[in-house]
């Protein structure tokens, strides 16, 4: 008996013989004998539970997470609150530990949490359909792609540089397989050059893809740059923040034909990047196209209300080549707790959410931009996250503002644009407080000080470069 | 279950309720429009129910009520590995320094997680046989993905266009989706009398122009539950042919510790975490599905790739993402991947070691012989007839057709009636090769008692349908709801609440 | 809710089964006998079940589904302040630095969970409006024990010997058992008609003998839902006859913010932090019953007290623990009291604030009137009248009188109907002085659309009754289990199973 | 609307128009004029869910936990592991909400697991009868000279000092209530001394109460220690560690009439001291007079087999002033997480924990015995705990060792004990390991070392008197 079975001796000896067989060896004796591995794996032994408690909080220990430096690193996910109701709940064995609910008849607590989910999700974007969810964010930029080619039969996209550079990353990865070219249009101030962007979009467009906030926290005008998309017969994709929706203009009251985003800022944890989920919402014409499950609302044989999984003929175990995407298990946990966190913060705290970000950000942005030797990266108008330059080297400063003061300042910009190798991302959520973004503003000042001291002239003062 | 009427959270809303309380601003208070021009302003908030805590947490308190999950019984659902999964792994998930870490982190900030990975990638590359491991993915449909790419990167590196995937008509649906996504074109490939590869149609698929066989993807044993065991002479005609052999790992858990794709001959394999590596499933995800490959594949994995840094100066390595690899297919997604998937997979692989894991393995194959050999007795024996008999690995498939056929009923009644009976019923309706399939995984962490239920309950309902076949074709009948209109779901699709 | 049979999880062991895998030794390991002497070692290992861990998560699982809980529905059980428990105190609770601190703990080395306890204390405080409080009692009969060993040792300190506890007729049970705990003789005080203490009678019992009053124990509003006008005067009467003046604190959720005990003149005041502040009911536990008392009390408090240091370079204060309290009663237990407890309760306190307490008790009130004044109407209010026709505070008493004699339905019959709506019954029988008792305290967290569809309910079952009484005498129906014996259940217990 | 209520203005208009009043406050008029506060509170506004939880957070920090600190610390309270399935079962709502099992019909799950806890604490004590927990140890020594009280009609208690310190003072505590004399037996080399006890019984005796281990985590002869009692017609009550009743003899065969103890080590957190249970085992003579909850079987009206509570009879609710006890609101959920634990343990688990408590210990004990500076304050067998005498003062030497490995080295008996100030108490459980002992003891030699080197001579060595 190895760890969570059962088999005593006593019943291997009568499984064996009801089987027929006088080992369990014999049952392998199917996998011919040179492919049999012959040894032990080299694996270590198992541990007990307290001992692989111990290990992975060792192993724990050695990450700076959000509780132990305080956050303001944002791109593209977001260290907000997770409501307690949404652990409590998600972690209930009913929700946890079932699978894909291919019989409705014992899975309505799972389909009607998706038909809930999708209603909450086409109520933030403007859309009116909505998917239960689909693994990720920029995998659901990637999607959108796939499903753009099966909509106007073009192969090329044209997307916007303040798209997330993984999001642009992944779809072009899936371009590849798609034989679709992706063209890339430029930022001007912080926003979407939209000159460049209506010379770029043509006839054999297949979809536009823009962000908003974009990557650099920019709001973009999504109306008024999506025209090039609408005079070309382009579908126009917009990757959306669901934090900024109850303050924004609805994608779906833009010209969006699709909505996505990553769903982490909603019920679920950093985790250093996932588990989270995608939404994707579009128009009515793209229902049959939809990627992912879709919850439906039906009734029994006895008329009781009831859901299933609906339009199952786009998916791959009835389309099988011809699905409309090959995803299969996505994150229904994920987007439950997104649910969860709506239906806490309700219709007014969600609005209340979207404002006080906004204004802690107004904030932050005008009290950081005062700091000499920091300026701003573009004026564009921001919702929860906005870019800085600094007057030093970023990394340096960073190093020295997370080992002095135990603050992540933000994310630096060169990792993934080299033109801002001086920019700085700084993102706000409703656990920043006023005296975290003030002691931020002080420790920016002190170590950038530090950083052109050394940079220009004495090398010797004692800037930190190791971490903590 | 219950068996009240659903109402939606949304059904329950009243204006002015709330359960959120914000922190305070704090700073000034300017509207809005002020801040953000009024054009790029929503004019009216989203309609999210408006509901106290009390009655939220009571909504899905009951709405979790009317799930079977498997901590409410036996859920043998075949390819899905419905395994224990163990509370330890979400205990150890939920730590601050993982649950809590931003995935932007500073990799020197970020060393534990990094070494995790590294840790993982390590165990499921010797439980795989191949000496590379891409956690990325984020499913097995994703890595399938990740897989056909890789070909085309490899082929692509050696100057060569490919255009065609093989795969048996046995293969789960999210194989050939995934070919067509990747810009192939699937060419089935027969089963033989055993279960297996149909040695001849692959040979004639392949020499119909071999130079277009960019791959064939297999899962070994088979979603029949069978190990095929022509799967070195299948890997030295597709290697001939210049291709790449793909592994569905659906199904390791029959193999752990046992067999390994790597030593069959495979260059890539994709893992379920979600399936052998207890994740659980969550009501449909969240999952991982890691890709390990060989050698020749490695230049083209996926990026970042976590790498480990021996020390300089004697101490312990260090750990960091590699974002320069010039051959790399590119990012599949955001960031590092599942991460909290991962913690769990390692937990798990931690507390059964390298023995334990076969161990799970032998008994996952002893439990599905067992139920096999229990449901090849009686009244089951003759109506529901193993598809291919031979001892199966760690699942088979019977098929429904006798049952239909001389009952009345079909495998959909069975199932629906083994509700009734308080089971999970099988996967139902595949693989497709099998006429009215039943697809049978009970896993390692059932007891003979669970299985000798399941089997005396599918013993039960053949006989009572013998004498009453509505029962079953009537059949659920104490479920929160019962049989689905699915039809109606989907020609007229409502998937919204309407709001007022 | 399950119909399924009840099996005890000592029913489904197996030899040989087990869910903990221990760490190995890693030290020698001689025979235990080379250890400990052969004689103080046991021969048979106890038989604890033996099973796997996923079977006992379903087992548990299982029967946590047979249990109605206040996430379930309506609870407005009596005098037990059934309120939301938030979750959030739950996580909170369960941070390392709380629920993994020992007990012993070097002071110096537990300064924030002494703050804490220092800041409930505080909050306490000014909620009871007496000056001082510890928190170690474990629950509210844990508080009345303290109280009235506190007055034991109050008088002891001024010479006096008394040997009388009044109380009301009205009063919880736990009142006369800890009286009698405490070395006190219960003298029973009549109700008026108002609910409330009759004057006379307090009057003639305190003359009987003024000198041998030790206490007079009283919950106000009391455990009809009134609160006692005369209260002021009571005051003066025990006071004047010597006596300290006990507030059992289970009715605080009426008038938290409105009216403070210590302003109505009571010496001693248990708080349940199970019911007005929120700690989880626990299906009996956990809660804890803190006193508050005045000054002339203070010297006799249980040790340790939590003190509070002012630095003298300027910095914070510092905490401690007190033991050094020559006049104390001693210990009523080990260690600080249940810590786990105060900490939800603290952050309760933070979430509601000075102004969200008094609002809670607001609408708790509110609730409770409302429900009254539903059920007043129809058949509810002639077959259920009001004992006391009076607004009343968080809760009120219905007596089921007239319903017994005129439609053959006891209140208990009623109770068991009840669950068949899927509400919690209120509690019944008590306070003993009203016939047929039903006592109904919805608390603020509940809609007015649960106090509708409860009431409708109450009406629904007498309407039925008139029919067919029999309905609510055989009731429940629906239930995992039907009423049950429980004559059998004292005559001959079975408190444990026999193993074999 | 305040936090966690539903009532909307237009609510509270309907609900005041049906009680026929125009405003809440008209409620409160029954409260005199006088008695109204006619103030807010006079505490801080209501925080948000970020913010409380940040507050909480914050002073979570300020405590040396036993995940910061290695813990040797004992007395009573023991850092052991809580498997994972407890929290998980335990913070079910169906588990964590409901309040004490009033109404059988709708709590089969709460009751039927008392069943089983019962079922399990007399297994483990060998007594036949069980409670279904009290509210922790010492009070639960207290309520048992209550019962020896009403079982004997004698007021005097016979109590060794190897009795946890806080159950011979809650026993005091309780015994000025009871009218009854405390007399205390001393120890001899750990052990109760049992010519004195044999002095100290005698026909007013109306219990006896040891403790095995007792508080220096010696193993009494409780077989032979009772024979005094039984002499004399008193009741032997026996405090019991349940971690060691896997490896030592259950009270029930060594005559004891009560075996009781703190519950904490199966299943319950740390938690600063609570809440956890007590545990209270008794013959079957006594089944009338137990204190607290008791959960029987029955059948209901159809035969099928139920859950009551029983007994109630002995209750406050019925009995009121003639009740065998006051207890009310007792300790549910805990007793509910030890009883998971055992399940969890299991027959084996449960004898290899004990064995691995024992072996580990007799190598702690060896191990630091063997230090400079440091020796065995008694020698009698131990089973999971020890007590060392240091040549350097106690506190300073805890002091240093929790500053500089951060280690709890132990409980300082003097603390409870003036006779032994030099006294260190030493825990052992299963998360202890090899490494962490032998660590541990080099600690000890360094900090003994350098107290003594102090304390003779040179005062100017480091030796630090800060806490981390
Ligand atoms: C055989 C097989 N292949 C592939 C998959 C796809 O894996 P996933 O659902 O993780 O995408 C599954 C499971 O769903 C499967 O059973
Ligand atoms: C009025 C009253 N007094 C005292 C108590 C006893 O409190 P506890 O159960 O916390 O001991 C209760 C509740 O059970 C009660 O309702």
């Amino acid at each position: 008996m190895t760890r969570y079975t059962s088999a005593t001796d006593a019943d291997r000896a009568e499984m064996l013989a009801a089987i027929g067989v006088d080992s369990v060896d014999e049952l392998f004796e199917q996998v011919p004998e040179p492919l049999r591995l012959g040894r032990g794996l080299d694996l270590p032994d198992g541990l007990s539970e307290p001992e692989v408690q111990a290990r992975l909080a060792a192993l724990a220990a050695r990450n700076a997470d959000a509780d132990s430096e305080v956050c303001f690193v944002g791109a593209g996910m977001y260290d907000h609150h997770v409501p307690a109701i949404v652990d409590a709940i998600t972690q209930r064995s009913e929700f946890l530990t079932p699978y894909t609910p291919y019989q409705p008849e014992i899975s309505q607590g799972g389909l009607q949490a998706m038909f809930e989910f999708q209603t909450a999700m086409s109520e933030l974007t403007g859309l009116p359909i909505s998917n239960a969810g689909l693994y990720e964010g920029p995998s659901s930029v990637a999607s959108a792609g796939y499903l753009a080619i099966g909509a106007t039969g073009r192969r090329r996209f044209v997307v916007s540089r303040g798209v997330h550079p993984h999001s642009r990353e992944t779809l072009a990865t899936y371009s590849v397989g798609y034989d679709a070219e992706v063209v890339e249009v430029g930022l001007e101030d912080g926003l979407t050059d939209a000159a460049a962007l209506a010379d770029a979009v043509d006839g054999e467009t297949a979809a536009v893809f823009l962000q908003s906030p974009n990557f650099l926290g920019a709001v973009e005008d999504v109306e008024a740059l999506g025209a090039a998309a609408k005079e070309h017969g382009a579908l126009l994709v917009v990757a959306v923040d669901p934090m900024t929706l109850g303050i924004l203009k609805p994608p779906g009251e833009c010209g969006a034909d699709i909505a996505l985003g990553e769903g982490q800022p909603l019920g679920n944890r950093l985790d250093f990047g996932g588990p989270s989920f995608g939404f994707f919402c579009a128009t009515e014409d793209q229902i049959r196209r939809m990627p992912g499950r879709i919850a439906g609302e039906t009734n029994d044989v006895d008329g009781r209300r009831g859901f299933v999984l609906s339009l199952q003929t786009r998916e791959q175990h009835i389309r099988r080549e011809k699905a409309t995407n090959n995803i299969c298990t996505a994150q229904a946990l994920n987007a439950l707790g997104a649910m969860i966190h709506l239906a806490w913060l309700g219709r007014e705290g969600y609005r209340e959410l979207g404002e006080l970000l906004v204004r802690r950000t107004a904030y932050a942005r005008e009290r950081l931009a005062a700091v000499e030797g920091v300026e701003l990266l573009h004026h564009a108008p921001v919702a929860r996250e906005f870019a800085l330059r600094l007057a030093a080297p970023v990394d340096r400063v960073l190093d020295s503002i997370a080992a002095e003061r135990g603050i992540a300042a933000g994310y630096p910009l060169g990792r993934e644009y080299p033109e801002h190798e001086d920019g700085l991302l700084v993102a706000i959520t409703e656990r920043r407080t006023k005296a975290q973004i003030d002691e931020l503003a002080d420790a920016l000042g002190a170590a950038v000080a530090a950083e052109r001291g050394d940079f220009v002239g004495d090398r010797t003062t004692n800037s930190p470069q190791g971490i903590s | 279950m219950q068996r009240e009427s659903a109402r939606t959270i949304f059904e329950k809303s009243k204006p002015g309720r709330r359960a959120a309380v914000l922190p305070g601003a704090e700073v000034p208070e300017p509207p809005i429009e002020e801040l953000i021009p009024a054009n790029l302003l929503r004019s009216e908030p989203p309609r999210l129910p408006e509901i106290a805590e009390p009655e939220i947490v009571r909504h899905y308190n009951r709405l979790s009520r009317r799930n079977f999950d498997l901590d409410s019984g036996f859920y043998p659902l075949g390819s899905c590995t419905m395994k224990h999964n163990p509370r330890l792994n979400e205990r150890v998930a939920a730590l601050p320094g993982h649950a809590r870490l931003h995935p932007a982190q500073d990799p020197r900030r970020a060393q534990g997680a990094l070494e995790l990975m590294w840790l993982l990638q390590a165990s499921l590359s010797e439980i795989c046989g191949l000496p590379h491991v891409s956690l990325q993915p984020s499913a097995g449909s994703h890595g399938e993905l990740a897989g056909l790419l890789l070909t085309r990167a490899y082929h692509a590196d050696r100057g060569e266009t490919r255009t065609k995937v093989l795969a048996p008509d046995t293969s789960h649906g999210t194989n050939p989706a995934s070919v067509t996504m990747a810009g192939y074109e699937v060419v089935k490939v027969a089963t033989n009398e055993d279960g297996g590869v149909e040695m001849d149609d692959l040979r004639a698929k392949i020499d119909e122009d071999p130079d277009q066989v960019a791959c064939l993807m297999l899962t070994n044993p088979n979603t029949l539950g069978l190990f095929d065991e022509n799967i070195a002479e299948i890997a030295t005609l597709i290697h001939g042919a210049g291709g790449t052999l793909y592994y569905d790992g659906a199904n390791l858990n029959a193999v752990m510790g046992h067999s390994r794709p790597g030593d069959m001959g495979f260059d890539i394999v994709h893992v379920n975490l979600h399936k052998s590596f207890s994740q659980p499933h969550g009501g449909g995800g969240p999952g991982a599905g890691p890709i390990a490959v060989s050698d020749r594949i490695e230049p083209f994995l996926p990026r970042p790739q976590v790498l480990r840094r021996e020390s300089d100066n004697g101490g312990g390595p260090s750990f960091d993402l590699d974002i320069d690899r010039p051959k790399s297919i590119g990012r599949l997604r955001g960031f590092q991947g599942n991460f909290g998937v991962f913690v769990r997979s390692y937990a798990y692989i931690l507390s059964l070691g390298g023995d334990g894991l076969a161990e799970a393995s032998e008994t996952a194959v002893l439990n599905a012989n067992y139920l096999k050999a229990r449901l090849a007795e009686g009244r089951a024996g003759e109506r529901l007839p193993i598809a291919f008999d031979r001892h199966c690995m760690h699942e088979f498939v019977l098929s429904g057709k006798p049952m239909k056929r001389e009952l009345g009923i079909a495998t959909l009644d069975l199932a629906k009636r083994l509700l009734d009976f308080g089971f999970h019923p099988p996967t139902v309706y595949f693989p497709l090769l099998v006429e009215e399939a039943l697809m049978i995984e009970p896993t390692e962490t059932e007891t003979k008692e669970s299985l000798d239920s399941f089997a005396d309950a599918v013993q039960e309902i053949l006989a009572e349908a013998e004498a009453e076949p509505e029962k079953a074709q009537r059949a659920p009948y104490t479920t929160p709801v019962r049989r689905l209109d699915e039809v109606k779901a989907t020609r007229k699709p409502v998937v919204r609440q309407t709001l007022s």
